[in-house]
């Protein structure tokens, strides 16, 4: 091994000891043991990224790094997998955002669910989320990555069915699980392609050899890329894969605030700037990657503007956040992409725990018309919520300001369809402060519209990490997009952080603060001066509000077109031809003869010893005479043999 | 002289089987396979095989045929009964086996690399016997007397009438 | 054998004739084996044909000077002890269960 | 030496053993009847002949002229043949016992005092004794009588049992002899008197004792005469026998005790040597020089017997389950660590 000993494998491994222990032996452990279990294992994780952090900080560690004489797993002709991992900025970046807040979600978790009767469960699961994700970060290959990324899926699928009994909670597992089987489909044929083409899946050697061929673009590449993205637009949840993640809402909140808000459903984006060298080859993959973005941005923030349920509403603006992620890896701002992915993890995660602070005063109630006034009932919930809800609209100086801007100035100057994703991306702006101000006043403020409910505040284990995001929502924006950028150069590139001047940045920052203000004016306008007017705007457009409220049908259409044809075709052709006439036929034939051939044989074996020996001496009486017989009538075989001795 | 021995004692044990099989009474067929036993002790005598011989008598005759003896008396076991097609076996098993036994006495007969027996050579004293047993053998030799301890432990349990029987019915 | 006795036994016997002998001896087990309804006239049959085979064992051991074919004899013989102890006592439970020692009356597994 | 001689020859050795064994059987019992009678206080059997000397005679012809009866449920063949059987095995395995010295050999070069010289004569002593076994089987079993048949059976177990014990006390001195023949191993403790004999000069006093149990309950009897227990069993196994065929088994007991005596003699007490060894020269007369060995020889079977008696006088009868217990789980084991414990010592010796 060069370079200092950085525990690497021990980073997805404590995750994975505690989900082991958990796992096999929480059912009778107590519970302030699996506790202590469970939250030791992403704190010592945590630990040691900090540690290497730290280390990367004080300059004693060059990146990337390489982790040597890893274990081999496959090892096929030229093809070689290892285990190996590797650190370099970007992951670096990713894993502290994984291991820090996965620490503060379990720790919020602790308070949480501290009545579950699956408590145990709860944990080991979310511990074997954080080992595949960080697996998923740090892998060195891109197979080793495919793992972590089924893995993190079955964590989620295992999480947002937790409370298996509830037929919903159920289905909608299954329909995560189903639906990113597509993306995965599309992720594992550009493995394919990878392999093919490069003889290699480690992340290094493929950028390696496409460096060696600066003039190898499109094509194929193109082929990689768009499968690649497939596969990132299923775990990511845009379109048109995104339909799951709204349901995944059914799990537990704090799963929804860890996994389908701050770290899971980022893997797609982190996946492309992991692969960005094959990205960059491709300028109409990186234009289908903008548009998808870009459309699932806004797309997703209409369908946010009219939901009722306060965790959907956090659900569709996450769909619409990670479009802005795309949309800036569509520009080959990759930095920036990665840069609203942390800040994003931070008030997201943060706007789901505070979300899951209310449903737990609220005594699990989740519909916002029934909520109002929760302000002087809560107050720290209040005052964090506060913070990222300015920060997720955009507000200077919150977190979310920094890197939405950086995403947007980098398609403004991008090209000129650049400026019309720009222009998407404003008016994305506009509604996401629209709805996130709605959220806000509708829970907060106004009157109490469910009088007896009895709203408390949460306990310390909720409010620790709830305070912790609130401040890095509000400063985590601060190192700021140049020396974020800077920083992850030397793993992304750095094309976006240069052209442009800084008049033409301050422009468009002011431009986009003065949109989301103008968002918040709104809100302010329909639900605290006028109350009655958003049911009359609606009843003005019945089509539109319906449209949205059904969020554009598109799970009815894709029932019609996909699911229904498929069910259809089970029923009537596996059910009927081939499991009722082959397999039935085929065992019913089977078994006659199997029955048959037993009535003619059993006759044999009567258990009547003495029959047996007669057979038995039968047998034995055929071999001697069957070789005993040609000397008997030749007579004088066994003298050479007895001779011969 | 060993001629007439062998004449003797192989017409005892000869005369011994066929009384087994002849006699319906188990008490007499065992008396009987004791004269054959007994009898082929003679002839491993006069084959050289002192050892084998006292073994013979003492392991064959001496241990083994009184525990049948013992076991028939303990069950009191009567005279056999005939059952359906008892008297087949006789008819087709007789025949066969002096049919088979026809042939394989044509192959000895024919054979002529066997040499002639007499007393004064070949007789294999004890320590002869013992220093193969205990050297070169010496592996079986321990892995019997394991199957042997087995066994013992094996018998106890199946005659043993008990608890096992109660608590497995429970 | 004092040697003093030695001249007075002559007159040899053919190895062929033991194993004749111990053919004869083999089948007459066989047949015991087939036509005895008595369970343990049967096992009897069984200890006849092992002491038809030892004969031949040790009459090749006698013709080789081999004294392993001995020592396979006094095997056989231990083996065949080990089997009488566990064969009388399966005898014993079955008689317990059935109440009977016929062979033809014993050709169910279950009870 | 030809044929004829040796059968001669044989023929007269096996009448006489035969008639000096019957005798000594006989007056066995008497020794016995006079032994227990003065331990019990009273004169035992004193009218017929000077001492009572004749009462055996007398005994035998009661015995012959007595009704003979055979009842009529008995499995008559084996009920003729058990006493036979049980009697014949009592006599034959004398055959292979030297009595005498076989530095006096007769023309031709043969022994004199001993009908058969065989390697493993001391096997051939052990299996003859276990095909005793069947003698008191088939008896109780042929009577048709439950009291025989547990007698029986219990005697069968018994000697089964304790053969074990009996053989393994054996291999000791067998070890130390390095042979099976009776022979061999007696002239391995002639060289220093009493302090050669196995009992004292090889240590196999362990081996000793073990035989000695073992040969009481070998001959069934007193404190291990259980199958013939009179409280319990009537008479035992032979509870349907009477007159000559009673007297067969009578007599058998008594042979088997001079038998075991004898094997005791020669394996542990030296046989025919005298106790003194060469401190007492043998005279040159060749008479004197085969009798006194037979002397010293029938002393020792003698004493033996004595201690037999003396026992019956003495110690009352073991139950059945101690007898069982004592014999595998006290004997056997102490049999086999003898066994080891003399092989070491005849190995590092």
């Amino acid at each position: 091994m060069n370079g200092p000993l950085l525990y690497l494998p021990l980073i997805p491994l404590l995750p994975f000891l505690g989900f082991l222990l958990n796992g096999l032996l929480g059912r009778r452990l107590p519970k302030a043991l699996v506790s202590f279990i469970a939250l030791v294992a992403p704190c010592a994780s945590f630990i040691l990224v900090a540690h290497i952090a730290l280390l990367v900080w004080s300059g004693s560690l060059a990146l990337p790094f390489y982790e040597q004489g890893a274990p081999s797993w496959i090892s096929v002709g030229a093809v070689h997998v290892d285990f190996g991992s590797v650190i370099d900025q970007l992951s670096l970046v990713m894993l502290l955002i994984v291991t820090g807040v996965g620490f503060l979600i379990h720790l919020y978790s602790v308070g949480y669910m501290h009545d579950e009767p699956g408590y145990w469960r709860y944990f080991a699961y979310l511990n074997l989320f954080l080992f595949f994700m960080t697996v998923l970060v740090q892998a060195g290959n891109i197979l080793l990555m495919f793992v972590g990324w089924e893995g993190v899926g079955l964590a989620s699928y295992l999480l947002i069915g937790f409370w298996y009994h509830k037929t919903s909670a159920a289905d909608a597992g299954k329909k995560a699980f189903i639906v990113n089987r597509i993306g995965d489909f599309g992720f594992l044929i550009g493995i394919f392609l990878i392999l093919a083409n490069f003889g290699t899946l480690t992340f290094s050697e493929v950028a390696a050899k496409l460096a060696a061929n600066p003039a190898w673009t499109g094509g194929i590449l193109t082929a990689i890329a768009l499968c690649l993205l497939v596969g990132a637009t299923g775990k990511s949840a845009q379109l048109p894969l995104y339909v799951w993640l709204p349901d995944a809402m059914e799990g537990p909140t704090p799963v929804s605030a860890l996994i389908h808000a701050a770290t899971m459903v980022t893997a797609g984006v982190y996946m492309i700037a992991r692969t960005h060298f094959i990205f960059d080859r491709s300028p109409f993959a990186l234009t289908v990657v903008a548009i998808v973005g870009a459309a699932t941005a806004f797309f997703a923030a209409t369908i946010g503007l009219v939901q009722n349920d306060i965790k959907r509403v956090l659900a569709y603006s996450t769909v619409s956040q990670l479009g802005y992620m795309f949309l800036g890896c569509g520009v080959a701002a990759y930095s920036a992409a990665i840069f609203h992915l942390m800040t994003h993890a931070f008030f997201k995660a943060l706007l789901f725990l505070a979300a899951g602070s209310v449903i737990h005063a609220m005594g699990g109630e989740q519909d916002m018309r029934k909520m109002g006034g929760l302000r002087k009932h809560l107050p720290i919930t209040f005052w964090t919520m506060t913070a990222a809800v300015f920060a997720i609209g955009g507000f200077f100086p919150f977190a979310g300001f920094f890197s939405k801007d950086a995403i947007l100035y980098a398609a403004f100057v991008q090209s000129d369809t650049g400026k019309i994703f720009w222009f998407v991306g404003l008016v994305t702006a506009l509604l996401t402060s629209l709805y996130m101000f709605r959220l806000w006043y509708m829970t907060f403020f106004g009157e109490s519209r469910s009088p007896d409910a009895h709203p408390h505040e949460s306990p310390w284990s909720m409010r620790a990490p709830l305070i912790i995001l609130g401040a890095l929502s509000v400063c985590g924006g601060w190192i700021g997009a140049g020396r974020f950028g800077a920083f992850l150069a030397p793993a992304v590139g750095s094309r976006a952080v240069e052209a442009g001047s800084s008049q033409l940045e301050l422009g468009l920052s002011v431009l986009a603060v003065a949109v989301a203000a103008l968002g918040w004016y709104i809100a302010h306008r329909l639900y605290i001066q006028h109350p009655e007017r958003p049911a009359r705007l609606a009843a003005a457009l019945p089509t539109g509000y319906k449209l949205l409220l059904n969020k554009y049908y598109v799970d009815e259409i894709y029932s019609y077109l996909i699911v229904k044809p498929v069910l259809a075709f089970s029923k009537f052709f596996l059910e009927w031809v081939v499991d009722f006439a082959v397999l039935t036929g085929l065992a019913w034939l089977l078994g006659g003869i199997a029955t048959l051939i037993g009535a003619i044989l059993q006759r044999w074996q009567s258990g009547n010893l003495r029959s047996y020996a007669a057979w038995l001496a039968l047998g034995a009486a055929a071999i001697l005479l069957f070789f005993l017989l040609p000397y008997t009538l030749g007579a004088s075989g066994i003298d050479l043999w007895v001779r011969g001795r | 002289m060993h001629l007439i021995l062998f004449l003797v004692f192989a017409a005892f044990c000869l005369a011994g089987a066929v009384n087994l099989l002849l006699q319906s009474h188990p008490i007499s067929s065992a008396l009987s396979l004791v004269v054959v036993m007994t009898s082929l002790a003679v002839l491993y005598l006069l084959l050289g095989a002192e050892f084998l011989a006292a073994a013979q008598v003492i392991v064959y005759a001496g241990a083994i045929m009184v525990l049948f003896t013992f076991v028939v008396m303990l069950l009191n076991a009567g005279r056999e009964e005939r059952t359906l097609g008892s008297r087949a076996y006789a008819i087709v098993g007789f025949p066969a086996i002096v049919a088979i036994l026809a042939v394989i006495a044509t192959i000895i007969l024919h054979t002529h690399g066997f040499g002639a027996v007499a007393l004064r050579q070949g007789i294999t004293s004890t320590q002869d016997l013992s220093r193969v047993l205990f050297t070169s053998l010496l592996l079986p030799f321990e892995v019997t007397s394991v199957l042997i301890l087995i066994a013992i432990l094996g018998a106890v349990a199946l005659a043993r009438r008990g608890d096992g029987e109660r608590t497995a019915g429970n | 054998m004092n040697p003093a006795y030695s001249n007075l036994l002559q007159h040899d016997v053919p190895l062929s004739w033991y194993l004749l002998l111990s053919a004869a001896l083999f089948s007459l087990g066989v047949v015991g084996f087939l036509i005895k309804r008595n369970l343990i006239t049967v096992f009897m049959s069984i200890e006849l044909m092992l002491n038809g085979v030892n004969l031949s064992f040790v009459a090749f051991a006698h013709q080789w000077h081999a004294v392993k074919g001995q020592i396979f004899v006094f095997f056989v013989m231990m083996v065949a002890a080990a089997e009488a102890a566990v064969g009388l006592a399966i005898i014993i439970a079955v008689f317990r269960a059935r109440a009977t020692l016929a062979v033809d009356r014993i050709d169910l597994m279950k009870l | 030496m030809t044929l004829l001689q040796f059968f001669l020859w044989s023929l007269l050795k096996i009448a006489v053993v035969t008639v000096v064994m019957l005798m000594g059987v006989a007056y066995t019992v008497l020794l016995e009847r006079k032994l227990v009678g003065r331990i019990q206080n009273r004169w035992g059997p004193s009218r017929v002949g000077p001492f009572g000397l004749l009462q055996p005679l007398v005994d035998g012809a009661k015995s012959f002229l007595k009704e003979d009866i055979i009842p009529t449920a008995v499995y008559k063949p084996l009920y003729l043949l058990a006493p036979i059987l049980s009697l014949g095995c009592a006599l034959i395995s004398i055959a292979v016992v030297p009595f005498g010295s076989t530095n006096v050999t007769g023309p031709g070069g043969f022994h004199i005092f001993q009908i058969a010289d065989v390697n493993i004569g001391l096997l051939v002593i052990l299996g003859i004794t276990s095909i005793g076994v069947y003698g008191i089987a088939l008896a109780g079993w042929s009577s048709n009588n439950k009291y025989s048949l547990l007698g029986s059976l219990r005697s069968s177990a018994q000697l089964i049992s304790y053969e074990l014990a009996l053989g393994l006390s054996l291999v000791g001195v067998v070890l130390r002899a390095g042979s099976l023949n009776l022979r061999e191993i007696v002239e391995n403790q002639s060289a220093h008197g009493i302090f050669s004999w196995n009992l004292f000069g090889g240590f196999q006093f362990v081996a000793f004792f073990i035989y000695l149990m073992a040969a009481f309950a070998e001959t069934n009897r007193s404190p291990f005469d259980l199958p013939e227990a009179e409280s319990e069993l009537t008479a035992g196994y032979h509870t349907e026998y009477s007159s000559m065929k009673f007297a067969m088994f009578f007599m058998s007991e008594y042979g088997n005790m001079i038998t075991v005596g004898c094997v005791a003699t020669l394996m542990f007490l030296g046989g025919w040597t005298s106790p003194f060894g060469n401190l007492i020269p043998l005279p040159n007369n060749i008479v004197l020089q085969a009798l006194i060995p037979i002397f010293w020889f029938v002393l020792k079977v003698f004493s033996f017997l004595f201690l037999y008696v003396w026992v019956r006088g003495t110690l009352p009868r073991f139950r059945y389950d101690q007898l069982m217990n004592f014999g595998w789980r006290y004997l056997m084991p102490l049999a086999i660590l003898n066994i080891v414990g003399t092989s070491f010592w005849l190995a590092y010796r």
